[in-house]
Formats: C-alpha cells, structure tokens, sequence
C-alpha cells in the first residue's frame, strides 16, 4: 500500500557522531526509499542531502563525540518529505543559507571544503534550522515530482 | 575508503573503495597524489567503481587532488561513476570539470590526448 | 576503530507498525553488524532474533496500527550487545518465556505460529521483558562469540 | 513476497521473491498450494533465491504449505537458500524436515525417488 494520504508515516534514527555510522542511516533511507517507491534519482538526490545534513551534524554539531547523538526525523505524507536533522551543538546563524551558490565561473568553485549547506539547498525545497529542546534541527523539506507508487 | 593503485599505460589508477567521507582519508589521498606528482607520474585515473557513497566533504578530496594535477600540467580523470556519485556531480556542477568515462579502456585511451 | 571497551555505542530506531517497516530495521541491522565487524553467521542470528522481536512488536503489541511506534534500541560494547524493542502494547505474562522449544519429535513442532518467542530465546543469551515509560520492552542479551574485528 | 509458478518435468516450481513475513501472503500462498494439490500436482519446489529474508510468521507459511503436501502424499522440497534463511531453519530445527537443494536442476531430479 502507498502511504495513506492525511496520514504522515514517521520513521526516526539515532547514532553515535562518528561519520562511521553514516552507513546506517543510508542504508535504511535506500530502504524506505525503494519501499515508498521513490523513483531512483529522487531517492539519490534526496539521500545526498540527508547525508550532508547528518555529517554536517556530526562533525560541526556534535565535534565526532560519540556520546553525543544525531537524530533523524522522516515525516513521509505521499509525496511530501519532511526530514530534521538534529544535533547537541551550537547550530550557525542562519544568514549562512542566504548566501548564493558559487557558480562554476567563480574562484571560490573550486574550494575543497564548505559545499554541504549548498547541496542541501539546491536538492531540498525548503531549509530551516531551529533549536528545539536543546537541540540544534535542520529541517529539509522536499516534494517527490513523480507520483509515490505502490511500495509493493 | 580503501585505495590501491596500479599503472596502466602511464597512467596511473587509484582504485578507490567504500566511503569517501573526509576525515584522515584526505590526507591519505592527497599524499598519494603528490608522491605521484613528485615522480613525474601526472596522468591520474580514479576509479570509483567500488565507491557506494561520497558526501561533500569527500567531494573536497577529489577536487584536491584535481586541483594538484592541474597546477602541474597533469591529468585527473574519473572512471566507473554510479548513478548515486553522479547525482551529487550533478547537483554541484561538479561534472563540468571532473572528464568522467564509462570504462577503463576508454578512460586510459584519452590520456595524453 | 572498534567499540572502545567500556563506552558503548547506542543506536536506535523507530518505525511504524507496518511489517513493511521490518525491511528498514533489518538493512541498519545489516550495515551495523558489517560496521562492528559481526562474523556473519552471528550477524544472521542476531538479526532473526531482533526481527522477530519486532515482527511481535508490531503484531501482537501494536495491533498493525501504523500511528504506534515500535522502537529499537542497541548499545554495542565491545562484543556485548544489548537490544530493548518496545512497543505501546498490553505485552505478555512473563511465564510464557518459561516454557520449553517444542522437540523435533513433539506433535507440536510443525505448528505454523508460536515460534518467534523460542527462535529469540534460543539465538540469544538472555531475554527479559518489562514496562518502562507506558511501553512494553522485550531485551535481548548476546555476547558474540567471535572476537571482534576493527570494522575499517 | 511475490510468487511466480512454472513447470519442470512434473514439479511444480514456486518462484518466490522478497520477504515472507506472514500476513496476507499466508493465504496468497496457501490457495496456490491447495490449487496445485487439487489439480494432482504434488511435486512441488520452492525457490527461494530471491527471499531477502523470513520471519518466523514467514516460516509458519511454509509449515502450512509443506503439512498439506505432506498429507495429500506429495513432496515439498526448497532450492537456493541463502545464509540467512539456513540461520533461521537451523534455529528452528526445521532444517531437519524440510528436504533442500543448492541448485533447482538437483532439485528436480530428486522428486519422485
Ligand atoms: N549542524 C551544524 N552545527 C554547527 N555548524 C554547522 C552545522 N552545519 C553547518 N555548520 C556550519 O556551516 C558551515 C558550512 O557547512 P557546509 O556547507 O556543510 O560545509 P563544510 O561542512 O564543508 O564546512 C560549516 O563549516 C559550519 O561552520
Ligand atoms: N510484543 C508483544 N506484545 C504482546 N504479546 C506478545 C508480544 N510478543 C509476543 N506476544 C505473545 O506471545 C505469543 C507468542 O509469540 P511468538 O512466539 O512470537 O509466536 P507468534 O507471534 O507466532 O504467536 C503471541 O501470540 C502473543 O500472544
């Protein structure tokens, strides 16, 4: 069955803040992904974001300590997404997402590092960071452009 | 990430597999290219065929790495791209500058050329 | 680098009560073991166990309602593993874990139900149950046999 | 779980991918089964080799399938089972009933002896 439409399904994940366990959290994406019957290059995109927002809140959030958590949220309501990302750290100011994209012609194209708020924005409908119960939250938001199949 | 690395035909491949996620992998990676530089060997090949993910921080590997090459009039090409690598190429423009192939073959023929 | 001996990894998770949400728990459960270096044959029991923890969580515990949670929950310390799968459920008298494996020679043995609460109990070293929080738990205690490997 | 059926030489070979976890396959399953029964087939092989995995809710559904061969005097065997699956018929001593094969062309052969 697909998702029943009015009724979001949530599904949540918790890990340790070593990039180690970023494995986890994308294997159990291409699952819900492949059973919520994304189409392939949604559930590549959108799991590139999630990535970045979950390794940005390991390594930037959270400083690699691995008693601190990074928690994933997925509200999936047929086609709309809604992921939170969150983290125990300090969070940014959140004028850094109105910063452009460098374009190709840029210098700054080529720089190694400080591409991630980026991805997520270009592939993401919309991007908003909180603080929530002492937590850090970036939320991302995407509506799937192909209709949501069956799942089975 | 795991490397090995073999030559074929001056060129020199980088077989890369697992994860290319930042971390000590960078230095690892970028150590590895400038020893390669530094004995004239400037026609590198990556072969990502092994690779089930990279996140943006493992994007600043490769673009290291191109970047190196380049500054010494060598090559820095990419192999065996899956579809997953590609959206984030993509998403990042990255694949206007990273010369991608489908094959190996083809990949060692365009060097030098 | 493996589980740092007296810190323990936590991961956890929390799906839907949908069997097909099982497939989610069961591709983290797969990419955890292979990240901890699980020897394969103890990954495969270990992961039939929690399954139908789960599988019962979702079942008998939360009636296949989709809007209660099943949550799973895993601290790794080193060879020692801990799962806690809880459901919102009225859970189950403690004297059903009491009873015996129906021998291969027993007319019992081909039933087709009643034989999750044996294959966890038989896979694992000890299996407890209890309410915490308004939630029935079921944990689940292994020590793995296999020494384990640095997971990199 | 989807199930696919075809002949060979007399046996009936159930095709079965995905998950079995019990639920509405159950009866999928069963009817099919039963069908076959009525219909004097009763050599019939299960092909597992595109199960993922199965709980023991799955597992109640090949007891089902096997008793009601079973009792019309039938044979039921399984083929291609992966590691997985052999942990959990291990487990469950039910290794020890359900006859099984590496590849279907054994499989086949073995009916009727
Ligand atoms: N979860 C977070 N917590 C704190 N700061 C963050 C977080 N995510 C991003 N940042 C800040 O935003 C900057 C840009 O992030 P990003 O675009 O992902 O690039 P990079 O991670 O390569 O620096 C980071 O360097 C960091 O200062
Ligand atoms: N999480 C749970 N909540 C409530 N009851 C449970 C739970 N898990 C198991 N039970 C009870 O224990 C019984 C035996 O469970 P099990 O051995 O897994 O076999 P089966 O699920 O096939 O009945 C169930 O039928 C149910 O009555």
């Amino acid at each position: 069955m697909g998702a029943v439409s009015g009724t979001a399904e949530v599904l949540r994940w918790e890990i340790p803040s070593l990039f180690r366990w970023l494995g986890v959290i994308d294997a159990a994406l291409q699952e819900v992904g492949q059973e919520l019957a994304w189409e392939r290059e949604e559930l590549n995109e959108v799991s590139v974001a999630v990535i970045e927002a979950v390794s940005n809140a390991i390594e930037h959030g959270n400083r690699f300590e691995p008693a601190r958590s990074v928690q994933v949220e997925l509200r999936a309501s047929g086609r709309h997404l809604r992921f939170r990302v969150s983290d125990e750290g300090p969070g940014f100011a959140s004028d850094r997402l109105d910063q452009p994209t460098p374009s190709p012609e840029s210098p700054e194209f080529m720089m190694s590092r400080g591409r991630g708020l980026f991805i997520m924005r270009d592939i993401m409908d919309a991007i908003r960071i909180q603080r929530e119960a002492g937590r850090f939250v970036v939320e991302l938001d995407k509506e799937l452009k192909a209709p949501v199949g069956t799942g089975h | 990430m795991n490397i090995k690395v073999r030559e074929e035909e001056q060129v020199v491949i980088f077989d890369i597999s697992g994860r290319i996620m930042g971390g000590p992998d960078s230095e690892t990676f970028h150590n590895l290219v400038k020893e390669n530089i530094a004995h004239g060997k400037k026609q590198i090949l990556i072969n990502l065929g092994k690779v089930n993910w990279i996140n943006s921080t493992g994007l600043g590997i490769l673009i290291a790495g191109y970047t190196s090459v380049k500054d010494a009039d060598g090559q820095f090409k990419l192999v065996n791209i899956s579809d997953r690598i590609e959206s984030i190429l993509m998403v990042t423009k990255l694949s206007g500058i990273f010369e991608s192939f489908d094959s190996e073959a083809e990949a060692v023929a365009s060097f030098g050329s």
